[in-house]
């Protein structure tokens, strides 16, 4: 690793100062996330509160079995970046190319199951809440609240994801051209965190989403 | 303060001859210049608003209204609400002033993230484009509060424009508070504990805790908006199984904490002036300190107090009802604490000190009215009246933009290197002091006596006191267009000023006027609690 | 020009006092900072020569003394907004009702009596008012200044004020929600008058066609005669062959639903039978009774309740 | 690294059975109000991600600060939002839905 790449910014007293402080930027980034999400789980817990019944059949009208399997995706690329992570930490840049790989590829995967294959399924449901939505009748309102919060929360993580996945070919190609190394990854774990955090979003989505509103 | 060694700086090492291209300018990463940018943009910004206010304040004089067409003017005071809130009293004193000394008074180098901090300047002024494109190619007629279901599915204006330019500027508030917190965290000078900041930095830090977590959530319920307005979709419009409620809820929670996003840095550059001017430490550092730090966390628990005829549950109304009267106690206690400072001190009249004492006066008169609007049965009365228009401009714009004007005032020097005409300064203080009370005082009493908000047109009853505001009004404007003048006419004619003319302590006085592009010359040490000013004795008058 | 409101209501005074103690509080509060102010800057200008001793360094008592203080005023106030805004808007059950449905940019009066009125509210001083409020289109707000009150009025749902007014007169009525561009022009106003002088004006307004009147038309348009009968006397005594509730005398009498609860017939449960049938079923008949949701207007429906509320077993004769 | 791989691998196994009972919990009769109790385990899986692959616990202290920042006032938001809903009796014109 050159030692160039260990230097530091003017503002710093030393390289491990800028490290740490980009790795604090990122959560307080998270943060905010946290709260921008926090929104809309507020629509769902306030807007399920007025139409239980409602969210509950426009839940049951969604796909589990992609969800599901999204979701096992989603897991396993947040722990593959994770463990490339862990590679780099020990200097073996080979490793976290081929993980942060397996995980951009897992990413695409949920992509292309999200917005290819479940949302197109939706489309042609009738799901999107729109003039002709498939619900009516009682629960038409409910429902179609719950298919606002679902095509706007999958809408706003799948962009999510898709910047996480532009961050993951740019941590590709940084160590592609041998950029990183034991002594030198922040950017590794920064772009760590946000892939992670992504992932969390789901998990709390998800069953918002598929579980909650599907009884036997 | 430091044992900062201060060369003689040549006039090319100051931050403001380091290039002069526009280019320079432009792709700056130094935050001193991106804090020059932001003094231009903020500026273009509050003359925009102000000029609408005054079309207001015009129309208002005869009860029949002196514009023609209420469309024109429910466009007009929308106008004024999303230009002054988001693009001149939220962001006012954190990317100007706040930029400019975040890193002086800690004794950094540079914020900790400058590029990030120059794309926030750029997100503000693409907001800034798309908010003028909307406002001028047709307008919004809701007032900038956006109530559904009349913004979802009744008005015919540009919403999703004006919205989708507060979500982007609110990106670059983020981006600014994210920084903020972050450098104050971690790149204070050796020595510089969190006891030794000074209270601007500290009100700053408030400031960007609520930046940070509740802008959020204002572009999450702006994108709900939006994507109702053009979906017909109703998460808020009661026909399709919403709650308009909902959307207050959400709205207020950023919206509420908003109004100490602006007041707190306000906070901050009084506490910094009364000691300076008094030549006294600052009366109960830490009280104030954790009284900013108590208005961040609290401000977040009180928005329902929007709410308490809106149809809200009797419980939450309540609830919100206590804790709106628990977040008067620590700006109770901030007031008390700047008398205090006065107290046995060595009081100097400058311009700062005289726009500062003019905040004590308004702020506090502002906050008090705020206790007629917190307790319940009063509030039915006066909500949604002048009496509330009254309340928050007198904390909004006599408290916040005093503290603006005095600030910029107190750190002009520090900033261009030039004195300002210390007469027109003190004359504009007392303008605006005396215009703001004539403009806004009359509007409590319409208030009381039922005159509504947002009405283009009024009963003739409420004619005089109408009149008497608009007459205020001239004289508030006079007052803001004199700073204008005579401070542009300093940047040319000003008199040098040294590296410390009010002889107040802080690091941002150590280095020079206009401070070095790298803003000291060496790292400097603290080894003394703020505000040490030296004992009365050996006070000099300076130079 | 006047610059004190008329207390026209039993409450106004009580809320001008609560009004008046912030007044005194504030004033106080004011007084004491601008008067130290000045006391300072005269006493302790940098030119005089007055003796400063020794600056105090501690500074806890201080604080804790005007923290304790401000937060005890502060609560105090609070108790008191917060009781007299209960009490505000809590109706006493004998109110007379008085329906208002907003709309851009209108406010439209109806009476139980059926006698309507726009922009302009007749009523009675000396009994209890409560308004029943809701809005065709976008949220606004029914303000009377002289009353000391004022409440949203939401789409898609029933707000209540109530007040009681003592004093005969004309008052301002406002909207003081912002609601679209004729917002300011919203406004009317509320005519007090004495008893007899407001069942004078009752009697020579439309009295011709009362709101039950109007929602027996309704009642069979609506095709509700098909199955409660043609005078609502149930089912079983109609033409019809479906088992449908007798609704006379059903307001304000126990029903038992299909869950065993015994509740009493009021406005909402009969409402609530018109537009959610599902929600509360009266016991003893098949769930056929479907949904109008929808399908009736906010104002209809009022008529359709009034006239069901007249159904008593006296009128059958 | 063969230690921090294993505690990764570890923490993966984990969330899979999380995300199984999960799976799992949302099959069970439920009462309707009582359905949200299936986010328990999504909880529990946020708080895996949290600690263990994004490391909360490594760093600089003012990362555990922001974390709990986030958590602090996401609660605020969730609890004093639904304060309203939850404890108000809204009188519907007519059932919400819309034709």
């Amino acid at each position: 690793m050159p030692e160039a790449s260990l230097t530091h910014e003017f503002q710093y007293s030393s390289a491990r100062h800028q490290a740490e402080t980009a790795i604090s930027g990122m959560w307080l980034f998270l943060a905010t996330e946290v709260l921008f999400f926090g929104a809309l789980f507020l629509t769902w817990i306030y807007s399920r509160h007025w139409n239980q019944a409602g969210f509950d059949a426009g839940a049951r009208r969604t796909d589990l079995a992609i969800g599901t399997i999204n979701t096992v995706i989603l897991l396993a690329s947040s722990f593959i970046f994770s463990a490339g992570l862990a590679f780099i930490e020990a200097g073996n840049t080979r490793r976290l190319i081929q993980c942060c790989a397996i995980a951009w590829l897992l990413g695409i995967g949920f992509l292309i199951l999200k917005f290819g294959i479940e949302w197109r399924e939706d489309f042609s449901k009738h799901l999107f809440p729109g003039p002709d939505f498939a619900i009516n009748g009682p629960l038409g309102g409910g429902a179609r609240i719950f298919f606002v919060f679902y095509f706007l929360g999958t809408a706003v993580h799948g962009l999510h994801m898709i910047g996480g996945l532009v961050l993951v070919g740019w941590i590709i190609l940084r160590a592609r051209r041998d950029e990183f190394s034991f002594r030198y990854y922040t950017p590794v774990c920064v772009v760590g965190l946000y892939w992670s955090f992504v992932d969390m979003v789901w998990i709390v989505l998800y069953p918002l989403i598929y579980l909650v509103g599907r009884g036997p | 303060m430091s044992e900062v060694v201060i060369e003689t700086p040549g006039a090319a090492a100051s931050y403001l001859a380091n290039g002069v291209t526009l280019r320079s300018w432009l792709l700056t990463t130094d935050h001193k210049r991106i804090a020059v940018l932001y003094f231009g943009t903020i500026t273009f910004f509050f003359f925009i608003g102000g000029g609408a206010a005054a079309l207001l304040r015009y129309n208002l004089i005869l009860p029949q209204g002196m514009i023609g067409s209420a469309e024109t003017y429910n466009r007009l005071f929308t106008l004024h609400g999303v230009v002054m809130v988001w693009f001149f009293l939220v962001p006012a004193v954190p990317v100007t002033l706040g930029n400019f000394l975040v890193p002086l008074m800690l004794g950094a180098r540079d914020l900790a993230f400058p590029k990030l901090n120059l794309l926030s300047w750029y997100l503000f002024v693409a907001a800034g484009f798309v908010v003028l494109y909307a406002l001028f190619a047709g307008g919004v007629d809701t007032g900038w509060t956006f109530y559904t279901p009349l913004t979802s599915a009744y008005t015919n204006g540009h919403v999703v424009a004006t919205a989708v330019a507060i979500i982007v500027a609110g990106f670059s508030s983020i981006a600014t508070g994210l920084n903020f917190i972050v450098t104050i965290h971690r790149l204070r000078a050796p020595g510089m504990t969190w006891y030794r900041m000074p209270v601007f930095l500290w009100s700053l830090y408030a400031t960007s805790v609520i930046l940070v977590l509740a802008t959020p959530v204002l572009a999450m319920t702006l994108l709900l908006l939006a994507f109702e307005r053009i979906f017909h979709i109703g998460v808020f419009d009661p026909s399709l199984g919403g709650d308009p409620l909902l959307f207050q809820h959400l709205f207020w929670f950023y919206s509420h904490p908003a109004v100490y996003i602006m007041i707190l840095p306000g906070f901050g550059v009084i506490s910094e002036i009364v000691p300076a001017f008094s030549s006294k430490r600052l009366f109960g550092y830490k009280f104030v300190v954790w009284a900013s730090m108590a208005i961040a966390v609290i401000s977040f628990l009180v928005w329902g107090h929007h709410m308490f005829v809106a149809g809200t549950s009797l419980y939450s109304a309540l609830v919100f009802s206590i804790l709106s009267f628990m977040v008067a106690v620590p700006s109770a206690i901030k007031v008390f604490n700047w008398i205090g400072t006065m107290h046995k001190g060595f009081i100097r009249f400058d311009a700062p000190m005289l726009y500062a004492i003019g905040f004590i006066g308004l702020f506090t008169t502002g906050g008090l009215t705020g206790l007629f609007v917190a307790a319940l049965a009063a509030d039915v009365h006066l909500t949604q009246t002048y009496f509330v228009v009254a309340h928050f401009h007198y904390v909004m714009v006599g408290g916040m933009v005093s503290a603006y004007f005095a600030g910029l005032h107190f750190w002009w020097p520090k900033i261009t290197g030039r004195m300002y005409p210390e007469m027109w300064g003190r004359a504009g203080a007392v303008i605006i002091f005396i215009g703001f009370n004539l403009t806004f005082f009359p509007q409590f009493i319409l208030g009381y006596l039922g005159m509504p908000r947002r009405y283009h047109s009024y009963p003739p009853e409420f004619e005089v006191l109408n009149v008497l505001s608009s007459a205020g009004a001239t004289i508030l404007a006079m007052g803001y267009l004199l700073p204008l003048g005579y401070l542009t006419w300093s940047l040319f004619y000003g008199e040098r000023a040294s590296a410390n003319p009010w002889n107040a302590t802080g690091l941002e006085w150590q280095t020079a006027s206009p401070p070095l592009t790298d803003n000291f010359v060496s790292t400097p040490t603290v080894t003394e609690p703020p505000y040490n000013y030296p004992p009365p004795e050996v006070v000099h008058r300076h130079a | 020009m006047r610059f004190w409101l008329p207390q026209a209501t039993t409450s106004a005074a009580e809320v001008d006092y609560l009004i008046l103690a912030l007044l005194l509080t504030s004033c106080a509060i004011l007084a004491l900072v601008f008067g130290l102010i000045l006391l300072y800057m005269i006493k302790y200008r940098a030119g005089s020569g007055i003796d400063r001793g020794v600056p105090g360094e501690k500074t806890w008592r201080m604080e804790a003394a005007w923290t304790v203080g401000t937060l005890l005023i502060f609560f105090g106030l609070f108790v008191w907004g917060a009781d007299l805004y209960v009490r505000l808007f809590q109706p006493p059950s004998n109110a007379l009702k008085i329906y208002v449905i907003g709309k851009q940019w209108m406010w439209k009066i109806e009476h139980q009596g059926g006698q309507r009125e726009i922009n302009a509210l007749h009523l009675p001083v000396g009994r209890p008012i409560q308004l029943v409020m809701t809005s065709e289109d976008v949220i606004h707000d029914f303000a009377i200044p002289a009353f000391r009150i004022k409440h949203d009025v939401l789409p898609g749902r029933y707000e209540t004020l109530w007040f009681e007014v003592n004093e005969p007169g004309i008052y301002r009525l406002f909207c003081t929600q912002l609601c679209g561009t004729g917002h300011a022009e919203m406004f009317g106003e509320i005519v007090a008058m004495s008893a007899p002088g407001y069942q004078n004006w009752l009697d020579q307004n439309g009295a011709e066609e009362t709101l039950a009147k109007a929602g027996e038309t309704l009642f069979m348009r609506y095709g509700c005669s098909g199955c409660h009968g043609g005078n609502g006397a149930g089912g079983s005594q109609s033409e019809s062959t479906v088992p449908a509730p007798s609704l006379t005398g059903l307001y304000g009498s126990p029903v038992t639903l299909i869950d065993g609860s015994i509740i009493t017939a009021d406005d909402l449960y009969i409402r609530d039978c018109i537009v959610l049938p599902d929600t509360r079923r009266v016991a003893g008949y098949p769930p056929l009774m479907p949904s109008f949701a929808g399908q009736i207007s906010a104002e209809d429906l009022l008529k359709i309740i009034a006239y069901i509320k007249s159904l008593t077993p006296e009128k059958q004769l | 690294m063969s230690q921090r791989f294993r505690s990764l691998l570890l923490a993966w196994v984990l969330l899979m059975v999380l995300l199984a009972i999960e799976f799992g919990t949302s099959f069970l009769p439920l009462d309707r109000s009582a359905r949200p109790l299936v986010l328990i385990p999504a909880v529990l899986m946020v708080a895996v991600v949290g600690t263990i692959f994004m490391e909360v616990g490594r760093g600089p202290e003012i990362v555990r600060l922001f974390a709990v920042a986030a958590l602090l006032w996401l609660s605020m938001l969730l609890g004093l939002g639904s304060l309203d809903p939850m404890t108000r009796i809204d009188y519907p014109v007519q059932a919400a839905h819309p034709r």
